[in-house]
């Protein structure tokens, strides 16, 4: 503001300023021969920006930060629990129950599983919410719509169509044609084991997705399409999560109001037992597989 | 007994995350991430969390990295590394 | 078969409804037909949790609902009161407005075959806020605070301008750093509790406190937690996302992110300082002085950024900044009587800045897309309804009697005579305010009612039956909250007595 | 109470965040920096899990019939960090899928030079 001397009365600029113009009236010739270093006005003195600018002034304030963190949090973590230790607080009641009463109430004889999608279902039905929207969010991102997609990429798509047709690649196809089936065949198996071995339909899920993304990128994406489209992309997905929403919509509902039947838990071990957990279980890996392939094929094309 | 190998494997998370940083090349950084990723796998099961494990396998090692590498390729950082 | 409480119910349906909306959405493939499922959704809410409202205001009670077939400390809970339940019919009350009266910006600004989509963000939104205001587990509550996170930032970007993608990738980066401080303080908090839930976990903090245990990583964790939601909701030193991503978005996204969003984590925020760390906890670790600090230069230093700004989005966003100050001075003065003018404010808030912004988008609208204040001239003349919402709104945020702005102001000044060694400041700052307030909204107000040098020949805008109705609204719930508000700062008194039990 | 020695685990995910909150801030390219936020998030997860292990239990399956609560580990933080990588692997997704689109405007990787373009862009 330092060439405001331009023969105006204090009322003019007041008139100016309360009309919301720029602060002088002559506008257009202050905006002509206004240097760079206006962008530098008080204003901007104690921004983000500003000191962004000073490249170094900001890298010693990030580390100087970091640093100061990490010491704090070492003293922290020197007052902390001891690690290892069986009588710290978070071993309490609450886990005993988990642990001793949990085959009982749900059926599950990996703990976590039950713990996730019994106990503690609604933060797991939030987190698969999560999921959802974010591959929803990609798809507003990256799914071709005419106003997002340029001519070059037009072009680099096709290209890596050409190639995906034409080239001939034996080592990765031959490698993917044997792998594909065993890799997806383990992913099924995780899934449907998860109330009994680690894993579960997350990691399960993302097994199958990889699976999917190989064989797509051994063969390229027309194949794949050959049954595969966005149509079904949503419709797995909607579908998985619906029947997740519709059994712990079920089970909250009866659990809380004491009402409704109790879902048989079977015999623990066996692989159709623990009540709800073995669908949920497909549901999620469902979801997941179609939503990791749905990642690759939106990052690679645009779309399913 | 296992705490020499549980101190090396944290000592080598230490390094793959300031590898990351200091590295220039996007390429390698990515891959450094993977590795981290990898090992971070092995570290759940020594905390006795096979289902961390197994996610954190399929998932930081696995897509997370199939995603950055598309990012990379879409940037056109990875040009020049498939010829025709 | 016992008999059911439907009562009890209504806020476990009203989060899965928003959440069943959602997904539903996803199926559909035409935005008016979700733009009609998602009006349907809402107002549903609305009127559960007015009769929620009704019903635990009259009885005076608070209650907890188990998610699931296990009690307290092994499953989740909902827990819900007075408070609560009238967080949940503000939202959704002006989520309805909101979304009703600016639906044509949104089938203007977004794609059409991606205008479902936009909808799906906004259920799963409202959902996660309800869950925010309604849950008892803190990692319930994480979980939900990233919901929200995706869905805003899905919010903003969903015009599909460059400008809205950077807006969106620096709220993304700051807002992540927000969530990641607020799971780390809740993974220390586990670690020396190891509880998850508010009620149990007051209990083991209150033994903490008393035998003096582990009192370094209490203080720690309750800074982590307070900054994570300060963060959160763009408190002043942390505001630098929100000029960006308002200024860019659609503005039915920015009035709903800066009226509820922001708000969301404020209440989160509130419930902890009652159901986790007690109001004591806070002022003995000089939390709640730290907020105040902060909340004061927020308040000064926010009006002092809108004043520079010559973009009407942009300046609102700031004033928002202002406003968030307001309500953190509330907190901080760490008297029920301030957390209950923090609590009138977020309602007269949310009431008025999506009043301001809607308006401000059928300006935008009017005068062919031009953002700059100069650029509005007469836009009022054009537009009258608009015109007056905005002139009420503005004068509502000046703190005018008779509208929400001025009940919430004396509430806070009133509030100040409780906390001695604050009430200088306080008062001051609020007066300092007020003026700055003025000198930043007066000027655009003139603005849009002085006719516009050249006559712009762009047709005159038709208003469309739904924005006008919104913005009847809007101002109705202004002078309601800003004449009738005995019952509601008396809601709020009861339910904070309740939530510090 | 000195357990630094002890708690090595805690320890070191303190400094990876540490480290990954200092790429978050200095980095400049908007792919590292989601590195970086990455090896928070992972950070915060180990810390998370470090608080449930109990020296010289199993994990928390059903091993040789044993129903016992003091011959597993706690199950509840591997539970929460189950949540937690679901929820970061998302928002990966999310952030990349960004980049890309910024990238395809302004082409370029740089956050300050991307705000500088818009800055440009935006005021006439």
């Amino acid at each position: 503001m330092s060439n405001i001397e331009d023969k105006k009365t204090f009322w003019q600029k007041l008139k100016a300023w309360v009309d919301g113009e720029e602060i002088l009236l002559n506008a257009d010739k202050y905006i002509a021969t206004r240097t760079p270093k206006e962008h530098k006005s008080w204003k901007d003195r104690f921004s983000v920006t500003y000191v962004k600018e000073n490249r170094k002034l900001y890298a010693i304030l990030s580390v100087g930060i970091s640093v100061l963190f990490i010491a704090i949090m070492l003293s922290v973590v020197n007052a902390l629990p001891e690690f290892g230790s069986p009588y710290n607080p978070s071993n309490n009641e609450v886990m005993v129950r988990y642990l001793e009463k949990g085959i009982e109430e749900t059926g599950a004889i990996n703990f976590v599983a039950g713990m996730i999608l019994d106990y503690r279902a609604f933060d797991t039905f939030g987190e698969a919410n999560v999921l959802f929207l974010a591959v929803m969010c990609v798809v507003l991102l990256l799914k071709k719509d005419g106003k997002n997609f340029s001519r070059q990429e037009e072009q680099e798509n096709a290209e890596d169509d050409y190639f995906d047709t034409t080239e001939e690649r034996p080592i990765l196809q031959i490698g993917a044609k044997i792998l594909t089936p065993l890799v997806i065949l383990y992913g099924i198996y995780v899934v449907l084991n998860g109330h009994l071995s680690p894993g579960g339909g997350f990691s399960g899920g993302s097994i199958i997705g990889a699976g999917f993304i190989l064989y797509a990128s051994a063969y390229g994406k027309k194949r794949m399409q050959r049954f595969f489209t966005f149509r079904t992309f949503t419709l797995i997905c909607a579908a998985g999560l619906l029947t997740y929403f519709a059994c712990k919509s079920y089970s909250f509902f009866t659990g809380s109001n004491h009402v409704g039947y109790e879902i048989s838990k079977g015999v623990p071990g066996d692989i159709i037992s623990a009540g709800f957990i073995l669908p949920l279980n497909i549901c999620v890996g469902l979801i997941v597989a179609c939503t990791m392939y749905g990642f690759y094929a939106l990052f690679t094309k645009g779309d399913i | 007994m296992s705490t020499g190998i549980q101190i090396i494997l944290l000592a080598f998370l230490v390094a793959c995350a300031l590898g990351v940083s200091f590295t220039p090349n996007l390429f390698i950084a990515v891959i450094i991430f993977m590795g981290y990723s990898s090992i971070m796998a092995v570290i759940w099961l020594f905390l006795e969390s096979p289902d961390l494990a197994i996610t954190e396998a399929a998932v930081g090692a696995g897509v997370d990295s199939v995603l950055f590498f598309l990012t990379l390729k879409k940037v056109h950082f990875l040009k020049g590394t498939r010829e025709g | 078969m016992e008999h059911i409480n439907w009562i009890h119910n209504i806020p476990f349906f009203s989060i899965f409804l928003a959440m069943l909306g959602g997904i539903i959405t996803a199926l559909i493939n035409n935005g008016k037909i979700a733009y009609k499922i998602h009006m349907a959704i809402i107002f549903l809410i609305c009127i559960m949790s007015g009769i929620l409202l009704v019903d635990v205001a009259a009885k005076n009670e608070i209650f907890t609902f188990m998610m699931g077939h296990f009690p307290a400390p092994w499953g989740n809970e909902l827990r819900a009161g007075p408070l609560e339940a009238l967080m949940a019919v503000t939202f959704s009350v002006v989520m309805l407005l909101t979304v009703g009266g600016g639906a044509n910006f949104v089938f203007k600004d977004v794609v059409p075959e991606k205008q479902h989509l936009y909808f799906i963000m906004l259920n799963a939104l409202f959902g996660a806020m309800l869950a925010l205001i309604y849950t008892n587990d803190i990692f319930t509550a994480y979980v939900f605070i990233e919901i929200n996170t995706i869905a805003s930032c899905a919010l903003i970007m969903a015009k599909g301008t460059p400008q809205s993608m950077v807006g969106t990738t620096h709220y993304l980066i700051i807002s992540l750093l927000g969530s990641g401080l607020f799971l780390l303080g809740v993974s220390i908090l586990y670690g020396i509790t190891g509880h998850l839930l508010f009620p149990q976990m007051k209990e083991a903090i209150v033994e903490l406190i008393k035998t003096e245990q582990y009192h370094m990583p209490l203080l720690v964790v309750t800074g982590f937690i307070f900054i994570g939601i300060a963060i959160k909701s763009a408190l002043f030193p942390f505001h630098s996302m929100l000029p960006g991503a308002y200024g860019s978005a659609t503005p039915t996204s920015s009035g709903i992110l800066s009226g509820l969003v922001l708000k969301s984590y404020i209440i989160l925020g509130i419930k902890l300082i009652y159901c986790v760390f007690s109001a004591q906890v806070m002022e003995s670790l000089r939390i709640t002085d730290i907020l105040f600090a902060f909340g004061l230069s927020g308040m000064v230093m926010g009006s002092v950024y809108a004043m520079k700004e010559r973009t009407m989005k942009r300046m609102l966003a700031y004033s928002s900044v202002a406003q968030i100050g307001y309500i953190y001075m509330g907190i901080g003065m760490g008297t029920r009587v301030g957390v209950t003018a923090a609590c009138f404010h977020i309602l007269a808030h949310a009431v008025t800045k999506t009043l301001l912004f809607l308006c401000c988008g059928s300006f935008v609208e009017d005068s062919g897309g031009k953002e700059k204040i100069y650029h509005m001239r007469g836009a009022a003349l054009r537009n009258p309804l608009a015109g007056i919402g905005y002139t009420l709104g503005a004068l509502s945020m000046i703190g005018i009697p008779l509208l929400a702005g001025f009940i919430s102001k004396v509430y806070f000044a009133t509030a100040s005579v409780y906390s001695p060694g604050k009430m200088a400041a306080v008062l001051i700052v609020l007066g300092v305010s007020m003026v700055l307030n003025a000198l930043y909204f007066l000027p655009s107000v003139i603005a849009i009612w002085t006719p516009a040098k050249e006559a712009l020949n762009s047709p005159s805008p038709s208003v469309s039956p739904a924005f006008a109705v919104s913005v009847i609204g809007f101002i109705a719930l202004n002078l309601i909250l800003g004449i009738y508000y005995r019952p509601i700062t008396h809601i709020i008194q009861i339910s904070l007595d309740l939530l510090a039990q | 109470m000195n357990h630094l020695e002890t708690n090595f685990y805690e320890a070191v995910s303190v400094i990876l965040f540490g480290i990954g909150f200092m790429n978050l801030l200095l980095q400049n390219n908007l792919i590292k920096k989601f590195i970086g936020l990455n090896i928070m998030d992972t950070a915060i997860y180990l810390f998370l899990a470090a608080q449930g292990y109990i020296f010289g239990r199993v994990a928390p399956i059903l091993t040789d019939g044993v129903i016992d609560a003091s011959y597993y580990i706690n199950p509840v933080p591997a539970g929460l960090v189950l949540t937690g990588i679901v929820v970061s692997v998302s928002i990966t997704a999310f952030s990349l899928a960004l980049v890309q689109r910024l990238y395809k405007h302004y082409g370029s990787l740089n956050m300050d030079e991307i705000m500088r373009l818009s800055r440009e862009e935006e005021g006439e």
